[in-house]
């Protein structure tokens, strides 16, 4: 039987997975991809919660991180765009002028 | 036993596609397998009986963010190897492990106990698609506004930015005393 | 006029952010009408106030929070009274003899503001009011150091805001915990100082509290050892900076003395009677002789403040109203010395820029006018008799006398060194010849000066020699206020310490 | 009676203010004469207040109330008894007397309008001082005549020494004053009151040592008015000032305030006689001290100064032991005869163009015969010679001393006498008699106007008859002060007189017979008892060096290494401390983002592990 405990322990392993590539990746949009990562892995939480309280609060919370991933790729990837055409690189390292 | 089966062959996949997404140098390899993950992942909302979820999954994800990946893919130089010059990967992994443990410790053993009550119970003998639209309609109708405008925002954000005219902005000039800054 | 104490606040707020509007020219003039009104305000608030009832008039109350007990709550007493008719006094005669030309208009829209705040301090009886004022009140005071200040200015300012700041964070943890013990006694939030007063705490509490607010106030006053902001503070501000500085604003501190950890813990205030008179010593003592070895003569003033505010604390410590009712009145004395003290430095930095007492010399042979009211407000500094200052020492001193014999006459050695002090300021500037070839020729008082330091001078006599209206009302507010700790003290050092008016002390 | 008590009080402040108004105005005439007039009303009010009371009547009103806080009450009050009303006729006598004078001795100072208002604003505080009421007035009064004496002293402000000098008088008196405020305070609190009337009542019913606490500390107040030792020193360099403020502040008034303050408190002081014997003792050393440095000094006004101080010991030597009316009486005659001395060392130094070193005068009797007249006169009341004003009074005070069985004390002014006599002589023979040394420095000296002259007429005059006006004194004093009938038999009383007399002509006899022979011989001024001597015992020296020196040093310490290097400091190490501690952990925000990603996958797993193990939520 398929409890609330396998999903959620799903959704940790995939948002793992997703907190690797946040941390190894230096390319920006494959880091974008990780991150989209994380968000799926917190969204099967939610359903799953949804699902096993009867309760449809966490759906709609999925409903919301869908619709804040898609604006978040929209402008991510318009500004990838604007600093790939300037600099002709995605490599974070190259980007530091916020050093403090 | 459907549904474990179900269960068991969709994380075993989405887990699959994901870790390629993750640590794969090709650009194209990483993207292809990042539209696989998603649509396993639609598979556990419809096994959730979020069905509205799942559809909305595949239409935004697979088709709407991943067409738009692709398209963002275009403007870049996609067929090189990506070259990245990682520190320290094994901290990597364990900072990732470690989370994942405390993560799957916390939800073997709920912390948060079955006190929940339902705010918004599902109704029997409602289809969900039906059941969402009461609840987003009534209760989430202003953030569902406030995601519409969001999305509108994004939209206008993304158009401009990925503009043409974008030589000629002010940000151009300001990024240029950066450079300057940096170098010094 | 119900609502007199709110358009006292606000008016010169309002007013203030309508002097954006107003044009270059006559920002002057509108500054100077605002303020006379204030004033004028503030005096029609003094003649209308019942000097025989000790409680608070003009009370104002509505609800802001009210499921925190947090109101907009309004009220003046004997005790506050004088000091919000200073503040507007101050700002307007201030106003009266500035002489910044840079940004002239920016200079009086922060003065309305500060004049707000430091009104607002003085009527506000709720605690959380009285904290947004008491922060609010060091923003236009950051701006006026920063922006006119000396060449330090800067770091001046920064160490100005963040020394207070800091100690008024600990003041507002004090309160978060006193609103917190409230609730736990009364299950009612409750942020009204009035109704904090009746809670009686054990002593152990009132003791940790007293602390809290204590190091908030001591900071602004400024105690021994906190005071080492204010001398920069002083040397780099603006001259009206340091006129609404040393008149007003450290006057929130003794002020906020006499208004919270007094009423609200009689038994710490007990307890810690020794401990703060040792600073309060160390403060008087140390910081007169450290007055006699400047060179700067602003920087002798600024110490000279530091050593009365000693005198201030000492007076409130006495717990009897001889005490309390002198350190009230010594506030206001303070205020107008200082206050003039420091305007008279800026007349001869203005026309000298410089304010080393080693530049001058034989300035009463060149500006006699300057040199005489010069010498009345030192000998007034000094505490003598028929000046202000004299009521103020002589019965703060009186009051203490009562706590401990040998602390005061150790206190009282301020009215030597303080003699020392200032004679040796005024005889290395004004007396000798003129050595200075650059002074021979300086300017003695113009008209606006003239006007703003006579003022100060005919009252620092009137109230020399007939302070009656002035103690009177403090007075009765002081009794009762006395009489209150007396009975609310639950120990018996405590019951026996603090002690009310003769007549009741013989009736028990 | 109001109207002249409050015209005896105000018409001196009144001049003051009017003065005032020109004071920065060149000299101008009408001040002078307009302060003078007042003060000659408030003379007239005087006398008129003193006949009144002269037969046990006390006029007392209450203008207003001045402090009023918890218990305490302090009234404007004004009373007028036989004390206040002798007092009041000496200090109005001497000081209108003083303000004609200045007329002419300011003649040509360019800050004469200021010098009246000063000098009439003094002439308001002390009678402040004498007419109050209450212990506060009196401080008032107190304080009030030290700045007068400040700005007078300082006058000529030009002068470093001149400002020095009343910086020192002003500091020094103010140290006193803090023990006459103790004083007050301990009265307040243990009597309720500070009215006169009111605390001598309840002398009887109170403890012992608070009682000597109590004249102690006033007593302190009243060393520092009255110069005793050890706040002495002021009063010597207080010569600075312009010669009519010597003679008014410095010898006629203000320094008697100390006498008078304890006669005053004869209530108090009667009923403790360690503290009175201490008064005593202190009064002879100093009679004694002062009139030593007296013997050698070389400047005019100094030497003055410390007959001032001498004669100020006998006062209190009196007042010491119970005879407060003679203390007061010594005060009057005192003060008419020294004022006189001071105004005649005014003249002489207007025709010397202010040289005040006597050893290049000499022979001006010729020159400024009228000068001189006066100034022996004064000499000789000074001397205690029969049957001038000073033989009575010091007579007495020599005569209470031994019949009280102060045979020490008694011993001790029977010396001073001789001395004082043989100082006042050195002073007349060489500045009046003998070689005419004043022409090897090219002076011109002249006579002083005329009307200068006949201003001192009046303290001439009574400097030799106020002595026989004895009797009706103690008449009209017994009202109000103890008057004990001495039991010394007749024989002891002539035996005493004798003695007195014959060590005072002995004095002037050996002073005009050495200086009429050149004086003493070079040899004596190296000896070392010269040189203490001169160097006033090397007590300035040793207040300078120790205290002041110190003092200064010290506050320079506590400033630049306590202050800013210690307290300061250590605000500003937290300050810094903080602020390091951002630059350290600034290298945190290195601008990469990978960087930053991961601390926070750092801070995600605090999170994760407070969630776990601190979990609020069990």
């Amino acid at each position: 039987m398929i409890t609330l405990s396998h999903y959620l322990i799903l959704s940790a392993i995939l948002f793992s997975i997703g907190l690797v590539g946040v941390y190894r990746r230096k390319n920006l949009l494959l880091l974008l991809f990780s991150t989209e990562i994380l968000l799926n892995a917190v969204n099967i939480g939610f359903a799953a919660i949804s699902k096993f309280y009867g309760d449809l609060t966490g759906q709609m919370f999925a409903f919301f991180i869908v619709a804040v991933a898609a604006s978040e790729v929209a402008v991510g990837l318009g500004l990838m765009i604007v600093w790939y055409k300037r600099r002709g690189t995605l490599d974070i390292d190259s980007m530091q002028s916020m050093h403090g | 036993m459907f549904e474990a089966i179900a269960f068991y062959l969709f994380s075993a996949v989405t887990i699959a596609m994901f870790t390629i997404t993750v640590m794969s140098k090709n650009a194209l390899y990483a993207m292809s397998a990042l539209a696989a993950g998603m649509i396993m992942i639609s598979g556990f909302f419809f096994l959730l009986d979020a069905d509205f979820l799942g559809v909305v999954q595949i239409i935004v994800y697979t088709g709407a963010v991943m067409a738009l990946y692709a398209f963002g893919m275009m403007f870049f130089d996609t067929t090189r190897e990506v070259k990245e010059n990682i520190r320290a990967p094994k901290l990597v992994f364990l900072l990732s492990g470690m989370t994942a443990l405390l993560l799957v410790i916390a939800f073997v053993a709920p912390i948060v106990s079955d006190h929940i009550e339902a705010l918004y119970p599902m109704v029997e003998g409602v289809q969900n698609p039906q059941a969402v639209g009461v609840v987003l309609f009534t209760k989430y109708l202003v953030p569902f506004e406030v995601a519409a405008v969001m999305l509108l925002v994004a939209m206008i954000a993304g158009i401009i930015l990925a503009g043409k005219k974008m030589d000629e902005s002010l940000t151009l000039k300001i990024d240029d005393e950066f450079q300057e800054k940096g170098a010094q | 006029m119900d609502h007199i104490l709110s358009v006292l606040v606000f008016f010169p707020a309002i007013a203030g952010l309508l002097g954006f509007v107003v044009s270059k020219e006559s920002i002057r003039a509108y500054g100077l009408s605002v303020a006379a009104i204030e004033f004028l305000l503030s005096l029609w608030l003094w003649f209308s106030f019942d000097g025989s009832y000790p409680g608070f008039q003009f009370v104002e109350v509505l609800p802001l929070i009210p499921s925190f007990g947090i109101n907009y709550y309004l009220g003046v007493d004997g005790i506050s009274l004088f000091i919000v008719v200073l503040s507007t006094f101050i700002t307007l005669v201030g106003m009266i003899a500035l002489s910044v030309e840079k940004d002239l208009k920016n200079m009086i829209i922060s003065l309305l503001f500060l004049e707000m705040t430091m009104v607002g301090v003085f009527v506000s009886l709720d605690a959380i009011v009285f904290y947004v004022f008491w922060e609010l009140s060091l923003v236009p005071m950051l701006y006026i150091i920063g922006a006119w200040g000396g060449n330090l200015r800067i770091y001046a300012a920064i160490k100005f805001f963040l020394y207070t700041f800091a100690g008024s964070l600990i003041m507002l943890v004090g309160m978060l915990v006193m609103a917190y013990l409230y609730h736990e006694a009364t299950g009612v939030w409750s942020f009204s100082i009035t109704e904090w007063h009746r809670l009686i705490l054990p002593e152990n509490y009132q003791i940790w509290l007293f602390i809290a607010f204590f190091i908030g106030l001591a900071i602004k006053v400024p105690m021994f050892p906190f005071h080492t902001w204010l001398p920069y503070a002083h040397g780099q501000a603006p001259t009206i900076g340091s006129v609404i500085l040393a008149a007003v604003l450290l006057k929130m501190g003794t002020y906020g003395l006499v208004r919270l950890p007094l009423p609200m813990f009689p038994d710490a205030s007990v307890y810690m009677i020794f401990p703060v008179a040792i600073l309060s010593l160390i403060m008087i003592i140390y910081t007169a002789m450290v007055a006699y070895a400047q060179e700067d003569m602003k920087q002798v003033i600024a110490y000279s403040s530091i050593s009365h505010m000693g005198v201030i604390v000492l007076g409130t410590f006495a717990m009897n109203p001889e005490g309390i009712t002198g350190s009230v009145f010594f506030m206001l004395s303070h205020g107008i010395v200082s206050g003039a003290l420091f305007m008279l430095v800026g007349v001869i930095y203005d026309r000298r820029h410089t304010k080393l007492m080693s530049e001058f010399g034989g300035l009463a042979h060149v500006m006699p006018r300057y040199g005489t009211i010069m010498g009345i407000m030192v000998m007034a500094s000094v505490g003598l008799p028929l000046t202000m200052s004299f009521v103020g020492e002589f019965l703060s001193l009186a009051g203490f006398y009562q706590v401990s014999h040998t602390m005061t006459i150790l206190a009282g050695t301020s009215i030597i060194l303080g003699a020392v002090y200032m004679l040796s300021l005024y005889k290395k500037s004004f007396f000798g010849e003129v050595t200075k070839e650059e002074n021979k020729n300086l300017k003695d008082l113009d008209g606006k000066e003239s006007m703003a330091l006579w003022t100060l001078v005919l009252v620092t006599v009137w109230l020399g020699v007939y302070p009656k209206p002035v103690l009177e009302p403090i007075n009765t507010s002081v009794e009762s206020l006395v009489s209150f700790m007396h009975k609310k003290a639950i120990t018996k050092e405590a019951k026996e310490v603090i002690k009310p008016k003769v007549i009741e002390r013989e009736a028990e | 009676m109001e109207t002249y008590l409050y015209t005896a009080l105000f018409a001196p402040l009144v001049g003051s203010l009017f003065a005032a108004l020109f004071a920065d105005k060149p000299k101008n005439l009408v001040t002078g004469i307009a302060t003078s007039t007042l003060l000659f009303v408030s003379w007239i009010s005087s006398v008129v207040l003193l006949l009144h009371v002269a037969h046990g009547e006390e006029v007392h009103v209450k203008l207003m109330d001045w402090i009023h806080a918890g218990g305490l009450v302090i009234p404007f009050g004004f009373i007028v008894d036989q004390v206040t009303a002798t007092m009041m006729f000496v200090v109005t006598t001497v000081s209108a007397v003083v303000h004609v004078y200045s007329i002419g001795y300011m003649d040509h100072d360019k800050s004469f309008n200021r010098f009246f208002a000063w000098l009439s604003a003094f002439v308001f505080s002390m009678m402040v001082l004498v007419m109050s009421d209450n212990f506060a007035g009196l401080f008032i009064g107190w304080e009030g005549v030290g700045l007068c004496s400040w700005a007078l002293i300082g006058f000529w402000y030009h002068k470093e020494s001149a400002s020095w000098a009343a910086n020192e008088a002003f500091i020094m008196n103010r140290i006193a004053d803090l023990g006459m405020l103790i004083g007050i305070f301990l009265i307040y609190w243990n009597f309720g009151s500070l009215q006169y009337d009111v605390v001598f009542e309840q002398v009887a019913d109170k403890d012992h040592g608070l009682l000597m606490m109590v004249t102690a500390f006033l007593f302190i107040g009243a060393m520092g008015k009255s110069a005793q030792f050890p706040l002495h020193t002021w009063l010597a360099d207080a010569m600075e000032g312009p010669t009519p403020v010597s003679a008014l502040i410095h010898a006629a008034t203000m320094v008697t305030a100390g006498v008078y303050l304890v006669i005053r408190a004869n209530p108090l002081y009667s009923v403790v006689p360690e503290v009175s014997l201490f008064v005593a003792s202190l009064g002879a050393f100093v009679a004694m001290f002062a009139a030593s440095m007296a013997l050698v000094n070389r400047d005019l006004k100094r030497i003055i100064a410390y007959s001032t101080l001498s004669q100020l010991g006998y006062m209190f030597v009196a007042a010491g032991v119970g005879a407060y009316w003679v203390a007061l009486f010594h005060l009057m005659t005192h003060a008419f005869f020294k004022a006189l001395l001071f105004l005649g060392a005014g003249n002489v130094m207007h025709a010397m163009d202010d040289e005040l070193d006597i050893f290049k005068m000499g022979g001006l009797a010729k020159k400024m015969q009228w000068t001189m007249i006066l100034m022996t006169i004064a000499s000789v009341a000074l001397a205690g010679i029969y049957p001038f004003a000073g033989f009575f009074s010091k007579d007495k005070i020599l005569e209470a001393a031994f019949a009280t069985d102060h045979y020490v004390l008694w011993t001790i002014l029977w010396i001073t006498a001789g001395l004082t006599a043989f100082y006042s002589f050195r002073l007349v023979m060489l500045v009046f008699f003998g070689e005419e040394r004043y022409k090897i420095f090219g002076y011109h000296p002249h006579e002083a106007y005329r009307f200068m002259l006949w201003a001192m007429a009046p303290l001439a005059v009574l400097a030799v008859i106020a002595g026989f006006f004895e009797h009706s004194f103690v008449h009209m004093i017994e009202h109000v002060l103890p008057v004990e009938e001495h039991h010394i038999s007749t024989f002891t009383f002539w035996t005493l007189i004798i003695v007195t007399q014959a060590i005072a002509l002995g004095g002037i006899g050996f002073a005009v017979w050495k200086y009429s022979k050149g004086g003493f011989s070079k040899k004596w001024e190296e000896t070392f008892i010269y040189q203490l001597l001169f160097n006033q015992y090397y007590i300035p020296k040793i207040y300078d060096e120790y205290i002041c020196k110190p003092y200064g040093e010290l506050s320079r310490i506590f400033w630049k290494d306590l202050d800013l290097k210690i307290v300061d400091a250590t605000v500003d190490f937290i300050a810094t401390t903080i602020y390091k501690s951002g630059m350290v952990s600034r290298v945190v925000q290195s601008g990469n983002l990978s960087n930053m990603l991961r601390w926070m996958g750092v801070g995600l797993l605090i999170l994760l592990l407070a969630a776990i193990f601190y979990s609020p939520v069990r």
